[in-house]
């Protein structure tokens, strides 16, 4: 039973990879919370959207096993 | 139909504008966003997009295809640069055709908007004093890397 | 400095395009104006532009000097062919570069729509049942020419 | 004492040539009169601007010796 998180921009300096492979959490919000303590991620989830196996979710969705998950720092493309 | 696609090679304006033809087009709009020298009174020396490049492609198609039916417009495509860009570079390029202007002109800016705000694409800022600085618009201050 | 121009030969749009370049340019809007083929619900076949060169090069000029003055720009061009014209062919082209796409946008639209209204060019359309007529906008009828 | 007039699109058409010289009118308003009865012009004096030696004037404008006037139909450019 285990995730795969994936990060981007700021959350993937801070964290200093790409990706990592986790337990499985409880929910999308308590993933969040564990890894922004551990990695000092400095925006705070309400600012985040998530997107779990290539789309965007809700933060309540419950999460699945293997699931692939992404949290979508405020984007800057253009 | 893919209308939208990242790159990490140099936009080819030419070619994306040559493949939005149509007879019954007598309008065609484009926005180029290119690399400035400044950003919010400080000196920007290069800039580095990062992509989520599955959710990037599936976002810039629903956007183009929302154009589509929101706008009275015949076609419309749009590319975004990944990687390192020097100033003067195009980042973005957004093309749409229509029987006439005034849709075309909407469309496209809707789209350019619709991309800066719901495509997971990150701007890395790279400034004159040597600090690099992700683009996160909305922080009440921007995450810097004194890298 | 000469921003607008005639020309009876086809618009080549990548020169013009990059002869708009600056560092601080981060947005580039331009607008492409093409023959169509169709028209208040008729075929048409062709397009033929006639100008008045010496007033049209004037008022052409003045419409972008005006656009630089009215926007916050940074350049603006614009290009208007004569002659005869076929389906998909370019008419007129518009290009504006500025450092923020509000602006670029604005001053590209006001531009084509300025160009429209004031500058002395007329289109005559040719029409699949091989009827002619110079289009003279506001007329309760055009004035057609059976040629 | 004579002007030039040019001719564009759909009166270019109706008077056969691209310009001609006549003998200097009373006025801009009477020059248009008696070139519309003469060559049957569709349009009338209301819908046209009119241009003196490559600039836009008034129609009250007094005509100077050797003008070169241009009476502009309604533009159809883009």
């Amino acid at each position: 039973m285990a995730v795969t998180v994936l990060y981007f921009a700021s959350l993937r300096d801070a964290a200093g990879r790409d990706s990592e492979t986790l337990p499985q959490p409880a929910s999308l919000r308590a993933l969040y919370a564990g890894l922004r303590a551990r990695h000092g991620f400095a925006l705070p989830a309400e600012r985040l959207r998530v997107a779990v196996d290539g789309a965007f979710v809700a933060w309540d969705t419950p999460l699945a096993d293997g699931a692939e998950v992404a949290f979508i720092p405020p984007v800057s493309g253009g | 139909m893919k209308r939208f696609a990242l790159t990490d090679t140099a936009l080819d304006t030419v070619a994306l504008q040559a493949a939005l033809q149509s007879p019954a087009a007598g309008a065609f709009a484009s926005f180029e966003g290119r690399v400035r020298d400044h950003h919010a009174g400080r000196t920007v020396r290069a800039l580095h997009y990062q992509a989520y490049p599955a959710l990037a492609d599936s976002e810039g198609e629903a956007i183009l295809a929302e154009a589509l039916s929101r706008f009275d417009i015949l076609d419309a495509r749009a590319v975004h640069r990944t990687g390192d860009l020097a100033i003067g570079d195009p980042a973005v390029w957004v093309g749409v055709i229509a029987a006439h202007r005034g849709p075309a002109f909407d469309a496209c800016r809707w789209i350019i908007d619709a991309l800066k705000e719901r495509v997971p694409i990150w701007k890395r800022e790279s400034y004159g004093d040597g600090s690099e600085a992700w683009q996160h618009p909305g922080a009440a201050q921007e995450v810097v890397d004194n890298k």
